[in-house]
């Protein structure tokens, strides 16, 4: 695994911008009316999506939960189409059709955000499949929530990695809750790495809020699968700084202890400290990066809502390849 | 009779007085109480959400976690659950959150549930009530706005009912409770908010039995759920052109009620069905092939279907408004059926 | 072209075919080589099965275990891994070793390969064929006896076909693997030995296109699958009573050819369609609220449809052979449609 | 846990007997054609169901899998009417509409045979949920193959019997087969027990043909089940001795080394031995034991020969309750 370049830790920085600001924005438009639908955020959770896919090219494959927006950025998605998807607008990166929950861009190498919980881990071993079978030294990275660890497919898929050593990572993002539902309740084991030994393939819990921490872990397990060591689990511990979806009361959320500090870490700020720390990033640039992603996210959203909505023949394109 | 509460009130209440019944009525699902071991949410005997859309809120403050019960998200294994448990003599009543999870869990359904007691020879019962929920025009894209109903329709060995409104769906929800067999209950996420007078007390709307809700004889509309209100505003729509449709909710999808149907369609001679499923195999389809067959001597023109297109649900508003079947569509399908009716 | 060989070995030849001209096809499920890491089979190069009734026999000596994968028991996970592995370029076959399975993993193709390429707004493409078997009539019982393509052919975003003999076997499952699209290719396990002739060369069958396998004036006869030798036998047993019972084999259930049908019908003016599938919300009546739609005006009377009745498939052999449609049911269901056959 | 009873051992020697001459006997019929369909045979994995059911009551649940006949005659049903069952014959347990695969019988808490792979688990924990709720001291035992621990239904189960503690043991029959594939290929753990750590349950390995093993190991478990202490995972070995179903050549069968000699033993006259050591039984009782037990089969196929098959109305019977 290389070591964070300087280049990378700005790549890094402006994409946990993006996210932030991104996901920020979503959450005040969702407010006003003007984004319909069920919207799922990722803030909170950006040292997870950035951390990994700064060790994938396009090449490589991710597949991306109900919460994607981190994870389309991450991968690279185009900020603007992004946009005019969630707005449901034509331009959108699935033509207006997806929207929230089903962004994706095959062509970036994302596999789509996906309503179903669960719905990638299956998908994910394909891809992963496929990698190996072509001979390629791509990777497929598998993200997933601590309640998704729950469904059947978490098993199946992670066993049938394992048998086969496929070149895939499963990057868990456990942020405590599945919807209203505590880990702690959920998962009969204690720590969801905990299940890597019964499908025998290596597993870690880590500081999901700390960039570096999970650049390291999961640029090893990304090393690992490209040599065709087969997969990986990672545990992110993590926390949503929204509720479960836009118009979640959130009731639930302890509002002290534990459960509070971590509520209260930003992985933003920290990496920020570190890299300006480390010589990765000058005090300056990391303004400059700030600012630019503001102004990207502006221009997404004056994007999104100037582009026209889809037309109407478009609702029976698309179902078949002609 | 005057007290009008909401559908999802109406669901609510007819869970409510289920379990208040019946001792052996639980439920099961996704955070269908919310916040299991929260600490300050136990303190105060709260429950966070009552599920996604709030239908079961305040009953796991009421009866407790033990019949409440909030499940890992492992539709498969509470689906199946249910069934075990029903089939050793509890009343389960599960909820899978949107009807398009049902291909995490459908085996509970296609070969265990609904075959157990064929298998076994008469021996099994299994009084189970699947509450879920269907329908678009919530932008929930296309994931969590399917409707499906009509695929489990085709299962032999469980009924599958789909209310319209508040009354039927309190009356209907008690007598899937109270049925010995698997039911699927199947709740229009669009109509939670729909208010009307239901009564207070615990009463059954008989499974099976459509309703008549507007008599006519120039026209039979066919509807299941929602579907109703189009096909009310379609018949105001008509009356306006002299021509009287005769409009039957449909209520129950399997076993559907054939001499209803037929009987009014002796007497219109022309029939529309509307149905917000995709258009194979679906109710609509059963029902005109049913009536094609049937009462065909009776019908004055071709047996016409109103239904979503062969497309899943596209996210986009305009889209999936165009998506839905609605009155500009079925005016038009009436025109065709009907000569001196101004398009 | 002379040679004739079964159903069973039509459809491996067929695999092989495709297999043999593009290496991004490759097949998973369970057992279809079986014994994977035994080492005297490894030493002999030999599958074990090749697939519980042995449809995939011989194809991992010559293709070697990557490219015919035998997978743990968990159909969720191989279909799912198929759709991805569609998606990213390869053209995967998986078998589902019984449609009754379908319940394991119907998410992977109701939620997943069938709208991808939608909800991507086209960017998607999932060329993967999805064999698997159904139909009674193996004394299976009622978890491996179902018949649920109906099922599937209502799901938009996939094909379906159901062939009848070795020749469209072969050059269905070709054109199925040739297809872009998610094709499920449905085997009907009583015909596996039927032998008939079939070419060596590659070649395709249209999906989509059902075939006139007798021209009739009279009555047409819609089949799916087996059905078809139902409905000959009723057609050489009506032609002895003067009638012409014109028949068509479906082949494809999804999308289904209302041309061929409706042309028929326009000519015969009497429908009949013999499907296997419980009789609610399936092809057949599918098929009749289309032609009685479409075709209403030249119908000289009412549409009928012959399927297995609305329960599980029984064990016992008796009842088996009473569940499934036979060419009496079918010569009593004509006589009602026409007034001079006798009964 | 009781000490081994000499009525428990009579008890249990005739069950194994049982299993083992019906099993051997419905294996010369079906080459006969008198028995249709799909048949798979229990004969060799005795130890296992008769060693569990030794504990349970009629009140106790057991879900069962296609190879459903040994837990069958362990859990109490009739054998006349389970052979008549096989045939498809009106007098069967199902009336001759389930067969084989699907033989089941609810008075003596046998949930049925499930001819899907992995079906029994969420039934199994249904039963254990009905258990606790109802404040009984029952128990369910979910007994599934080693191909079984693939499906994901495994995993949804025994996490949730796990958060639930409910009264309910999973008894793994690892016959190191699922179909043709073996255990060691389908499996990304060595062993099946090793994944109940996942779940936070306790799980052991043990001798699955030696009947006292599996006594032993299942007392406890359900001990531990009625107490309300939560489930257990037991993985049995074993072997079956016959095909995966009626018509299996076994090509991929081992014919020497470890394999052979799992194969060679035989759980039946391991127990005798035992007993009569232990004077549990005695060389008198093991015979006529024996002997009755091969009468009781004859009876059971006789019965079943001469029983009427099934009239034709009851296809549309049994579909719903009226
Ligand atoms: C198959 C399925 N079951 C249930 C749901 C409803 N649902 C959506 S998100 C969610 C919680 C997911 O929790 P987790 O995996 O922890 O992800 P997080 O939301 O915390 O990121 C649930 C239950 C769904 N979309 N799909
Ligand atoms: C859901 C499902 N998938 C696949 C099958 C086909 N099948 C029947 S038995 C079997 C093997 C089961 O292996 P195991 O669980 O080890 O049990 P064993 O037969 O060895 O007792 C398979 C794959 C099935 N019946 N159901
Ligand atoms: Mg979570
Ligand atoms: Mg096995």
């Amino acid at each position: 695994m290389e070591k964070l370049s300087k280049e990378r830790a700005e790549w890094i920085y402006k994409k946990m911008n993006d996210i932030r600001n991104f996901e920020d924005e979503v959450h005040q438009i969702f407010s006003t009316g003007s984004i319909p639908g069920f919207v799922h955020l990722y803030a909170g959770e950006e040292a997870i999506a950035t951390g990994v896919c700064a060790h994938l090219t396009d090449k490589d494959y991710i597949t991306s939960t109900h919460r994607g927006h981190g994870h389309c950025i991450a991968k690279g998605c185009d900020l603007d189409k992004m946009m005019a998807e969630i707005y449901g607008k034509e331009t959108g990166l699935c033509k207006g059709k997806g929207g929230s929950m089903h962004i994706a861009d095959i062509d970036k190498g994302m596999l789509g955000a996906n309503g179903m919980v669960g719905g990638g881990f299956p998908i994910a071993i394909g891809a992963a499949l496929r990698n190996k079978y072509l001979k390629t030294d791509d990777v497929a990275v598998c993200f997933f929530g601590d309640g998704a660890a729950n469904e059947g497919t978490f098993h199946e898929s992670i066993n049938m990695a394992s048998i086969w050593k496929l070149p895939v990572v499963f990057v868990n993002e456990n942020n405590s809750y599945g919807e209203t539902t505590p880990q702690k309740y959920a998962s009969g084991s204690k720590r969801i790495a905990d299940r890597a030994s019964a499908y025998g393939i290596p597993g870690e819990t880590i500081d999901g809020k700390d960039l570096m921490a999970v650049y390291e872990a999961a640029g090893k397990a990304i090393d690992r699968a490209r040599k065709g060591e087969g997969p990986t689990l990672i545990e992110c511990i993590t926390y949503r700084n929204y509720g479960h979806f836009e118009g979640d009361e959130q009731k639930y959320k302890a509002k002290e202890g534990q459960e509070k500090d971590l509520a209260d870490r930003d992985s933003i700020p920290e990496f920020r400290e570190y890299a300006v720390a480390e010589k990765l990033l000058s005090a300056e640039k990391a303004d400059q990066i700030e600012q630019t992603s503001v102004e990207d996210i502006e221009h997404a959203i004056k994007f999104a809502e100037e582009s026209p909505i889809p037309k109407p023949e478009s609702l029976y394109e698309n179902v078949f390849v002609d | 009779m005057a007290r009008r509460i909401t559908f999802m009130k109406a669901i609510n209440e007819g869970l409510d007085m289920a379990m208040e019944k019946d001792e052996r009525v639980i439920l099961l699902g996704e955070d269908i109480a919310g916040g299991a071991k929260v600490d300050h949410l136990a303190k105060q005997n709260e429950d966070a959400w009552g599920g996604v859309f709030g239908v079961t809120k305040g009953l796991m403050p009421k009866y407790g976690r033990e019949r409440v019960i909030d499940t890992p998200i492992s539709e498969m294994g509470y689906m199946g659950a249910s069934v075990g448990a029903a089939a050793t003599g509890l009343r389960p009543v599960p909820e899978l959150m949107f009807n398009d999870f049902i291909g995490f869990c459908l085996d509970t359904i296609l070969a265990q549930g609904s075959k157990m007691r064929y298998m076994f020879g008469g021996k099994a019962k299994i009084p189970m009530t699947i509450r879920t929920c269907h329908g678009a025009g919530a932008s929930a894209a296309a994931q969590h706005s399917g409707s499906y109903y009509g695929i489990l329709a085709s299962i032999p060995g469980i009924k599958v009912v789909v209310p319209s409104n508040p009354y039927d769906a309190k009356g209907l929800l008690i007598a899937a409770i109270e049925d010995d067999n698997v039911v699927v209950f199947s709740e229009d996420k669009t109509l939670y908010g729909l208010k009307d007078e239901v009564p207070e007390e615990y009463y059954k709307v008989e499974i099976g039995k459509a309703k008549i809700k507007r008599e006519g004889t120039d026209l039979t509309i066919v509807t299941i759920g929602k579907m109703l209100y189009v096909a009310l505003e379609v018949a105001e729509r008509l009356a306006k052109d002299g021509i009287e449709a005769e409009v039957i909710d449909l209520i129950t999808v399997a076993p559907w009620d054939q001499e209803t149907v037929i009987n009014s369609v002796k007497k219109t001679g022309r029939l529309i069905i509307i149905d917000e499923a995709n258009p194979h195999n679906n109710t609509a389809t059963d029902i005109a092939s049913v009536v094609g067959d049937q009462a065909f001597d009776y019908l004055d023109g071709p047996i016409k279907k109103v239904c979503a297109p062969n497309t899943p649900v596209p996210f986009a508003t305009n889209l999936e408004q165009l998506y839905l079947p609605n009155a500009d569509r079925v005016i038009e399908t009436a025109a065709e059926l009907i000569d001196d009716l101004k398009k």
